[in-house]
């Protein structure tokens, strides 16, 4: 088999430049997708019988916790990849999906948190699927912490690739084990981790915003990666190029 | 030579040096918050009971991080010879140590003031209970940094010092804990929360006026050999 | 011209430290435009002797004197005349080398003087870089570029040929020779041989190394 | 050179090295009664609430003292060189690196899990709570060891790991402390305690199994500066 | 007697750290019986290549090969082979000399050997001393005893005279000449002149210090 294109794809070059190519399409899509979904769910979606009003958060907290976890094994594969072939390319996406991730993680809190204090009478609940979210926030912010540490790049991005990965045999265990803690201590007093059945009309706009938050997540993941491949190549030819094109552009178009 | 070394001078430096290692801002505030949230999943995560006991888990994990935090204070001056450069400066030493624990309480316990309402919102901390916390963690915290840089003098020689300052300065942080826990305690109570807060604010300015020189001295004790 | 008292004149001074004697009956005198170089062999006590100098170890017996008046009357007065380089330099390994100089020399911002010490040091290209980045040599110019700015009196140097090179030997010896020029005095300790005329020699016994504890 | 270097020679070697500084040996374990001590100062002396909350206070803080003298379980050993000479050793290095944290864990989590008792009278534990306790404790604080060990290893190069040490491995810690404290807290309400035991076990061995193989291949990582 | 593969031979080895090349196009033999000093200013690489040379650090580009096979074939043997003494020395401060010495030499008590090794580098009465109360050039010594006692057949040393007295250089290149008489190689970095004959000497260019960052 030809390994040829995987190579290729560690490439920062390469990657930059397919990546002008279709990103501003991919951008478009995220602000359709994103737009036509806030739009349906906050203003269109039918009132929740219980709830009244207050479910329609879910449009934001369900998006961003599900991209949360996925980002989370995404920054871990991210650097696995990278300590396995050495690709300078994939420590600088789980460099940026570090902090990527710790900021959806966060929202998913904070959506709920405030979903909270309406539904369960409290904005905190020690509940196994909330706290083994704080410990997901925990576990970006160690990685993050540990890549700024150290004062070399390269150190700091491996040590983090590993701190990674430990963390990923750990958030089934912690997942199961906070699951079982909590069933121990206390009677449900309000369980959300059924999957609510939920009336078509108000799941379809979740699953346009699920599409969204993923697509979001994409351009996002890519735009900060860019910025890096520009600042760690800054010394190279080809940046070099760019730079002084883009200064004329912006230079021609001034004037 | 080191001629202007004020008080502003090793805040300054100080300030810049914690800057340098990004990772470093964050950990005493996500210490703080961590081992916290450990309690709840050690012991029960009913609010009840969660409640009682949140403004004593609070400081005491606060007073954990400040002491943790601490122990590097005067550790890599005297590694690379700087503590020594300070000594046998023309200078008291007193401003310059009273600069480098005013950096040290900036980074630690100011944010973990800021950050203790949510802590409170986690441990079900009534609401009333945040501002008189917030009160008593700004001073209390104050106390803590002096404290603890009068402990890490103290074992600055010592490779491992880390916890032997743990058993050192933790016996004198009893008087700022029972009376810093107790101005959140009293408000929940509905009691006047002054009182405690007052006695905090004292022990604040007996211990700025006394730590920067005990520490000092114990400098100039510890680092002859 | 009339003789005074000279720079720095120690009397019988002795130092012991956890009831072994290390430093026995030193007497020493330094004038102005003097250097002296403390001799002998590994553990003979030349840190321990450098060390009371700059009052950050006090002498069980015996007495310093700096121009005639005994160190405890004039230690403000001392201590700003003094500039004392040691085993360890005092760099910080996070600051650049340009930090860490204004840093030692007090400075609020780096200015010109900074940077053409840090020149001299043969450290151009480097003055922004985190000085762990710097080879153990190069960490050790940083600190030795405090020479070429200080306007100290007198210089106590702990081993300050360790780790350079030859160029950087040089580069020291012709630092030590313009502080002497211009009326300052050097107390060194080295166990290499230094290429400078009238070197004072100072050697303290071996007794040390034969002894036993 | 540093030929045999196995797990004895090393265990041998730390436990030596931990004698020699006598205030060290303590120092855990004072740190673990102490900060326990402070939990009843700082929220309430009432005996039925301490009760419910004895065994988890008595696991945060055992996780603490682990945590805290782990730091420098490699800390010494970078800084003089001897861990260069470590790694360029022949053999493996990940029985040496076990061999180390053997002598952690028989410095720290054996007198923890010994003393733990004193501190279940201090807070009010029942009787019945105390095999349980212990027995999690001794099995619990292994996993901690290899955890802090593999923490340790990750901040190994940076002057001031400590806080970062903490930030790193307390999440990975969170499934001990609860099922840990679950073991205490069953055999106090008469459920079967060996259940939670037998799943700390498992992660025990789990740990073992690959705790020192990571740690092997960071310090590597680490210490190439 | 026929000619065998070199002992140690280097090509074209290349390190870069940051982005930074660091040792550039390295190429090195070294047979048996031969000393070979590392030369070049500081920051040159010297300590970077040696590191290089003990596989504590993996360079970018080049092989390294241990008599004819490169060193991914054969680690357990080259290490087995391979004695290393760099900057930091290795030595515990809080254990005495003799402890250091048969922890850092794997044997589990204290032997003769050891004694009298200790006596050559003129510890004698210090060897039972916790090694912080040693001196800077007698702690030295009690990384270097390890050269006395080595059975290993080839030395890497950085800068096996740092901190020494003149006693102490003498000693240490007694040694090494024994070492090389005896059919092992050795080779070293050092800012020092080596006063042995037949020393080949490899100089790493200076671009380090003359070309910016
Ligand atoms: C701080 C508090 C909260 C956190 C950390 C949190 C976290 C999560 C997580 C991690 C998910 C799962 C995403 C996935 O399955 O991949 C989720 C889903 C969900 N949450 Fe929350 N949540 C919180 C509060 C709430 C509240 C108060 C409600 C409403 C009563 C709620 C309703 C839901 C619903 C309906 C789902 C979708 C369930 C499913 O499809 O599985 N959450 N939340
Ligand atoms: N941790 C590091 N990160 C990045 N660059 C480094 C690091 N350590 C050293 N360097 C750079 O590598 C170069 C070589 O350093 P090295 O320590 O090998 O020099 P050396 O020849 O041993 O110098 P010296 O004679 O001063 O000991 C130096 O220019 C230095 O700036
Ligand atoms: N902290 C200490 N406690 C007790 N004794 C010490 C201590 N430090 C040094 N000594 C002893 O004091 C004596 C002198 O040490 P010192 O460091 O002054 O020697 P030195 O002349 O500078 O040696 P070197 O040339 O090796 O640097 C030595 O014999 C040493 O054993
Ligand atoms: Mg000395
Ligand atoms: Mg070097």
């Amino acid at each position: 088999m030809n390994w040829n294109w995987f190579y290729r794809m560690g490439s920062p070059r390469w990657f930059y430049e397919s990546t002008s190519r279709w990103l501003p399409w991919l951008a478009a899509l995220t602000f359709v997708l994103l737009a036509g979904g806030l739009v349906w769910g906050l203003a269109f979606a039918p009132q929740d019988a219980k709830q009244g009003n207050s479910f329609r958060i879910i449009y934001l907290h369900v998006p961003a916790s599900f991209l949360a976890l996925a980002g989370y094994f995404l920054m871990a594969t991210a650097g696995a990849i990278g300590l396995i072939w050495k690709m300078k390319l994939s420590y600088m996406v789980m460099k940026c999906a570090a902090p990527l991730g710790a900021v959806l993680t966060f929202l998913a809190l904070f959506t709920g948190a405030v979903w909270g204090k309406p539904t369960w009478g409290s904005y905190w609940v020690w509940d196994a699927r909330v706290t083994s979210m704080l410990i997901l926030l925990f576990l970006y912010l160690g990685v993050l912490a540990l890549q700024y540490a150290f004062d070399s790049k390269d150190v700091g991005n491996k040590a983090s690739a590993i701190l990674a990965l430990v963390g990923t045999v750990n958030i089934p265990i912690i997942y199961k084990s906070v699951d079982w803690w909590f069933t121990l201590h206390q009677p449900a007093t309000i369980r959300f981790t059924e999957a609510p059945s939920m009336h078509p009309d108000m799941f379809q706009p979740l699953l346009v915003m699920i599409l969204g938050f993923y697509c979001f997540y994409a351009v996002a993941l890519i735009l900060s990666v860019r910025v890096e491949i520009l600042a760690r190549e800054r010394k190279t030819s080809w940046v070099r190029e760019r730079v002084k094109q883009a200064t004329q552009n912006t230079l021609g178009a001034g004037l | 030579m080191i001629s202007n070394t004020g008080f502003w001078a090793f805040l300054r430096r100080d300030l810049l040096l914690i800057n340098r290692r990004r990772g470093e801002v964050a950990s005493p505030l996500i210490f703080f918050i961590m081992a916290a949230t450990f309690v709840p999943l050690a012991t029960t995560p009913d609010a009840e009971l969660l409640k009682d006991i949140a403004p004593g888990i609070i400081w005491v994990m606060a007073l954990l991080a400040t002491l943790l935090s601490a122990e590097s204070l005067f550790a890599s001056d005297y590694q690379d010879g700087s503590l020594e450069q300070l000594l046998i400066s023309p200078q008291l030493i007193v401003m310059p140590v009273l600069g480098k624990v005013t950096a040290h309480w900036l980074t630690t316990g100011l944010p973990l003031t800021l950050v203790s309402p949510l802590l409170g919102l986690l441990l079900s901390l009534p609401t009333d209970g945040y501002l008189p916390m917030m009160a008593g963690l700004a001073v209390g915290t104050g106390c803590l940094s002096l404290l603890a840089a009068l402990g890490a003098a103290l074992t600055v020689s010592l490779p491992k010092g880390g916890l032997l300052l743990t058993l050192i300065v933790m016996p004198l942080y009893m008087p700022v804990i029972i009376f810093g826990s107790a101005t959140a305690q009293y408000s929940i109570q509905g009691l006047a929360w002054t009182g405690p807060l007052a006695i905090l604010g004292a022990m604040l300015a007996l211990a700025i006026a006394l730590c920067p020189l005990a520490i000092s001295s114990v400098l100039r004790l510890t680092t002859i050999n | 011209m009339v003789v005074g008292p000279s720079l720095l004149s120690v009397k019988d001074l002795c130092f012991e430290r956890d009831d072994t004697q290390i430093i026995d009956s030193v007497c020493l005198d330094l004038s102005d435009g003097e250097i002296l170089q403390i001799e002998g062999p590994n553990g003979s006590g030349k840190t321990t002797l450098l060390r009371l100098l700059t009052s950050a170890l006090t002498p069980t017996r015996g007495n310093i004197y700096y121009r005639g008046k005994a160190l405890s009357e004039c230690r403000f007065e001392y201590l700003s005349d003094l500039l004392f380089l040691g085993h360890q330099s005092a760099v910080k390994v996070t600051l650049s080398a340009e930090e860490n100089l204004s840093w030692m020399t007090g400075r609020s911002t780096v200015c010109e003087e900074l940077l053409s010490a840090l020149d001299s040091v043969q450290l151009t290209g480097y003055s922004d870089v985190p000085c762990y980045r710097l080879s153990a040599g190069q960490q050790r110019r940083v600190a030795l570029a405090r020479l070429l700015i200080s306007d100290a009196k007198l210089w106590i140097l702990d081993e300050p040929f360790a780790a350079l090179d030859s160029q950087g030997v040089a580069l020291v010896e012709d630092c030590m020779q313009k502080h002497l020029d211009g009326g300052g005095s050097v107390v060194l300790s080295t166990h290499q041989p230094v290429a400078m005329k009238a070197v004072r020699r100072y050697s303290l016994m071996d007794q040390a190394i034969q002894g036993a504890v």
